[in-house]
């Protein structure tokens, strides 16, 4: 397929992005730099990139406690998520979200849900209101392997269905829900095969390869418009972080980690840069770009102010006496 | 002035909602009817919900506005989330408040949070409409009213009108507020009836109402309550005494000074609540009141809710179940002797 | 297939049992002479018969608010389903559940649940339990159309499926979740093939008809047991009754209605009477002794005491002080 | 005597219940870990929870007791529930609280109604474990209490013990009550430890605890806000005021005697509560307290709860949504004035 050269340079870019914050994190995680739980997604990059790459600026996306990729996939600026992270005043949701909850409404993402399957339902209603207010944009909802036993899954796919409400189910079949893998937890050969209870169409892909991640969501997103359909994408690939940050991962076997590192995403996209006629040189000028600005993210999150105690009073609602909010 | 019932009220209020801004639209199971059967006549709105509310909404707002789902509230009430964040105003229904622990997450982490936990960037005006309330011969799981579930909960308002002009008025705020709101309709009050203005603005939430003056003691009467408070009040008239009743009706905002101001003049109060006791309502009330008008109290708060059991199905246990108008003369004349 | 004498004048028995309740329970609705709902299920005998015919006394079933032909079937007894509906105090719930409510768990019923979709995950319980004690009881739970797109439902089958539990979803297509039609609301061209979801076995059969209900039923039962796994069966008949009594039912079209009728169970088993050498003799003589215990249970109900209004304090818990149920 | 964890203690309770009783199973997301992975060493209970807590069960009592499921609470809770009529005693675990509204009807419908409902011919005896509590800088759907959301359903008990003796005590008598019991977990107490005797006896549910004496004020503590209250209290001797704080331990049932005869002595009462404030466990306590003990009131009762707001991530905001020994403190001193 053809990819336009800025869109070419946008994807390696984001990769190694989403890589290196990742990978910091991870450091900083570890020396407990910063508060609460951290999930990250090393090993989504190409999943993450490749859907948004597919999609317009202002498209409808929901994500999940395992955030980060899409966020920063979803052009929200990374600055803005690191400080949020750390929790500070000028962190992404103010320092009321944390790493669960990275979100930016204005960059067309809908929530960061720490409620597994939470995100399908609420990315259906906004599909439903394009369709009602004959709006253009795309709606997609990501959500893990483990989330397609929910019910809260199965009842949006099954209104978004009957409704005949265009949008993507993106599955990303990391191998594992928490400590639980997914080859137990299926009752179908394949996990997209859950969609055979809709009637919906479904693809499944290499979740590896950015490439082929992008092809299919294009192609799953005309011919949902097309048909005025949902349809259900699975992309497998591998989690190679574990369920949070200081999980000892001792569920997921070394053979298997090192058989998944062979088909690592960012290795997968390095591989075939050659395809896409970038050399080394481009290739590690985008690593280098993306690491500055990764350090410049993590530089400018430390530094920043901590919100007020009184701060947490405030976004309750949008109207609401303030006396009954905190008694004085 | 028409009179009308709390049915016709509600449908009047959604009918001008609909008028005056096409974003507003409805979901629900039956609250049209007949789908699936559009190629026979007269099959079409055949229902507007079990109660008949929602009737004809469909034919007037077409199809697209007005939406039967399936029984998935867990699915439809997400999409009220989704759909209220980008644009919008989506009204829901929970056909009864007892089915709330099948879509509850939706509200209390989704609906209630997401504004708050994301930074405040997005609203999510949307409007729960459920039907509450004992009284009905509907047994344990159709008859429950559970205010206080969603009035604990950060980032929902709650609102529950006693009559029609109440309903209709608030049933307006409630549509245009940007917040969500958890619209209770209690029902066996849709057929009860007064007088409403042709041309009723929109009631604010956060406002109580004081339905009657009086020195002697401050009822406060939880929605359907105010039938038995009134009837209390009429009846201890004749014995010289004067009562004042308050129906809060929005429960989140709640109009506290209102009621301290009454509690200030009166020394003596009662909440009647038909929800289970504990951390209901009533409690809520009570804990405000105490702590806010300790030097004004001349006598106990005194609350009259519901036993803690479900609601029993059959009549003379339904009726115990209820408070009573006889229990709240006796309730009452237990504090006025302080 | 082989029916023992016994067990077929039972089938007749009950089948006429229900449908002379179901009209008396409408003809006294009509007259507003029992207080609340009423669901009644005129078009589903051979649904509830056939699958109880296949059971053991003791196994466990799972009802809803249209109970009573489940109930009748379970071998309750009939004046204390009649009883319980009339509100008394010798009602099979001691009049705290009323029609929508009517269970005995000495009968194997587990209950039968107001919300739509509760039983199964209830039903996938005792089917455990079961399991995990090497018992021997069957457990089916009995649910609509309408509950299929439900998440309690998905999330029961999912596990029962995962579980290797042998238990049978017993769905019964009558056509209609209150005023929606079910050729409206399925996704799929089979209600069956909702069970693709989860790779779960599935039956259809024609539900008007009780032998067939039964071999299926039957059939199921050993296959689940042999297999440890569940099975989904759905049985298609027709809700002649409303939603509740009162319903108009102006979205049943009349011509459907009548359609229907060519497929009345009740008149399909008479038709079949010969096929196992039942004299028009005997088919009346059952009805008849049905009817006199309908008239039996109704008269017997009328006549029995109300609660007293403090019986309602009792059953809550079993152990739970009593000053803090009621204040006095 | 042994100085145990209360992760250590619940872990002890929960193997001798599962040896003592063969019905007793364990249900829930990575309750152990590793499933579908037996076959590699070391893989097996390699989790025991996000908090470890059930940790070796597995090892112990096998696959068919120790179940890891699904993502799917609304199942297995309503599974738990049809095995708790027919024989077993399942413990099953709601991973954090803030889940409950994905299975709250399997809760407040079915576990809580059935026996009433159904005319009291069965019994339902459940355990739900759950995690709560702010503190763990966890966001808003991982940080709440939601005490009185169950407290509110007739029909369901609920236990929240603060030490490692209560935790383990109370769940020895969870699990062996014939009744829906929700015991819940403070986070940020799993790591506090105590001396606990080696045979402790089950203790009963509904004995509320009065962790320090005095005369001056009666303090309510809400599990963990009884270490801000000690801190308070000891703060306060030096000042020369003698506070009691009584833990509840179990909100339903409520030991009111104890509570009462508390007041009766000390006149004075704060509660203090991290859950949010309407409709909560402290408006509950407060308007007991108020009812029923009028005349022995020398000042208004306080709650010490959070503000109407979700929990925020970022610790200064988290610090502050928590009661604070600082701001304990301080209303007391109010109080004191009186
Ligand atoms: C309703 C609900 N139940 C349980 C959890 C706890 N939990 C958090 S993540 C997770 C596993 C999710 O796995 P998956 O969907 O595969 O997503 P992944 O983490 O692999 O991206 C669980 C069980 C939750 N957040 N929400
Ligand atoms: C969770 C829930 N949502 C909605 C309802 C209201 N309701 C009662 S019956 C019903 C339709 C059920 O249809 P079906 O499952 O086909 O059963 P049938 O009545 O045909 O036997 C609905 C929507 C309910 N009881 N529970
Ligand atoms: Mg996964
Ligand atoms: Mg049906």
């Amino acid at each position: 397929m053809n990819i336009d050269q800025n869109k070419l340079k946008w994807i390696y870019k984001k990769l190694f992005t989403i890589r290196f914050f990742e990978e910091k994190i991870k450091k900083i995680a570890k020396e407990k730099l910063v508060p609460g739980y951290l999930h990250t997604c090393i090993g989504s990059e190409a999943i993450c990139v490749g859907v948004m790459s597919a999609l317009n600026e202002d498209d409808w996306i929901s994500s999940t406690y395992r955030n980060h990729g899409h966020a920063i996939a979803k052009n929200c600026e990374l600055k803005e998520i690191t400080s949020e992270i750390f929790g500070r005043k000028t962190g992404i949701c103010k320092g009321k979200g944390g790493s669960m909850h990275i979100s930016d409404f204005n960059k067309g993402m809908l929530g960061s849900f720490g409620i597994v399957a939470a995100g399908p339902p609420v990315v259906l209603g906004a599909a439903l209101q394009e369709k009602i207010n004959k709006g253009s944009k795309n709606s997609v909802t990501f959500f893990g392997d483990g989330a397609i036993h929910n019910g809260a899954f199965h009842e949006a796919a099954g209104l978004a269905k009957l409704w005949d409400i265009p949008m993507l189910f993106v599955c990303e079949n990391n191998g594992y829900a928490e400590a639980t893998a997914t080859d137990w937890h299926l009752n179908t050969k394949n996990l997209s095969d859950i969609s055979r209870a809709y009637n919906m169409i479904s693809y499944r892909g290499d979740g590896n390869n950015v490439f082929e991640v992008r092809e299919i969501t294009q192609n799953a997103l005309n011919e949902s418009i097309k048909k005025n359909t949902p349809i259900f994408l699975e992309f497998k690939n591998y989690r190679f972080s574990g369920q949070y940050e200081g999980d000892t991962q001792l569920y997921q076997p070394l053979e298997e980690i090192n058989e998944a590192k062979k088909t690592d995403p960012i290795k997968i996209a390095i591989e075939k840069a050659n395809d896409y006629k970038l050399s080394s040189i481009e290739i590690n000028n985008f690593k280098k770009q993306a690491l500055d600005e990764v350090e410049e993210a993590f530089k400018f999150a430390e530094t920043q102010p901590w919100p007020e105690p009184e701060d947490s009073l405030n976004d309750v609602y949008v109207n609401y006496p303030k006396n009954l909010i905190l008694k004085v | 002035m028409t009179i009308l019932t709390v049915k016709e009220a509600i449908n009047q209020a959604l009918v001008e909602s609909f008028t005056n801004d096409k974003n507003v639209i409805l979901m629900g199971e039956d609250i049209a009817g007949g789908k699936g059967r559009e190629q026979y006549q007269g099959t079409q709105d055949a229902w507007g919900g079990p109660f008949g509310v929602t009737q004809g909404l469909l034919t007037k707002f077409g199809p697209e506005r007005v939406r039967d789902t399936t029984i998935a509230e867990a699915g439809f009430f997400g999409a009220a989330v989704g759909a209220a964040m980008t644009g919008l105003r989506p009204i829901v229904e929970l056909m009864y408040v007892d089915f709330a622990g099948v879509c509850f997450d939706q509200l209390m982490n989704q609906a209630a949070k997401m504004r708050y936990m994301f930074g405040g960037k997005q609203n999510v005006p949307m409007v729960v409409r459920t039907v509450v309330g004992a009284g009905f011969r509907a047994g344990s799981e159709h008859s429950q009213t559970l205010y206080s579930l969603y009035t604990h909960i950060p980032g929902l308002k709650v609102v529950a009108p006693y009559d029609a002009i109440d309903a209709k008025g608030l049933l307006l705020s409630s549509i245009i507020d940007n917040d969500p709101v958890i619209f209770m309709e209690h029902k066996r009050l849709y057929m009860s009836k007064c007088e409403v203005p042709e041309n009723l603005k929109p009631i604010p939430l956060g406002k109580g109402r004081i339905r009657k003056k009086g020195k002697d003691i401050t009822i406060v009467a939880i929605q359907r309550m105010n039938l038995f408070a009134e009837e209390a009040a009429n009846i201890l008239v004749d014995e010289g005494v004067e009562c004042e009743i308050i129906d809060p009706r929005t429960y989140s905002p709640l109009d506290e000074a209102l009621l301290y101001e009454s509690v200030k003049k009166t020394g003596k109060v009662i909440i009647i609540d038909e929800s289970n006791p504990k951390c209901s309502l009533a409690s809520e009330i009570s804990s405000l009141i105490s702590e806010n008008c300790f030097s004004d109290l001349k006598a106990p708060i005194l609350k009259l809710t519901a036993p803690h059991t479900p609601v029993p199905f059959s009549p003379p246990m339904e009726d115990f179940y209820i408070p009573s108008t006889k229990k709240i003369i006796k309730s009452i004349k237990t504090i006025l002797k302080y």
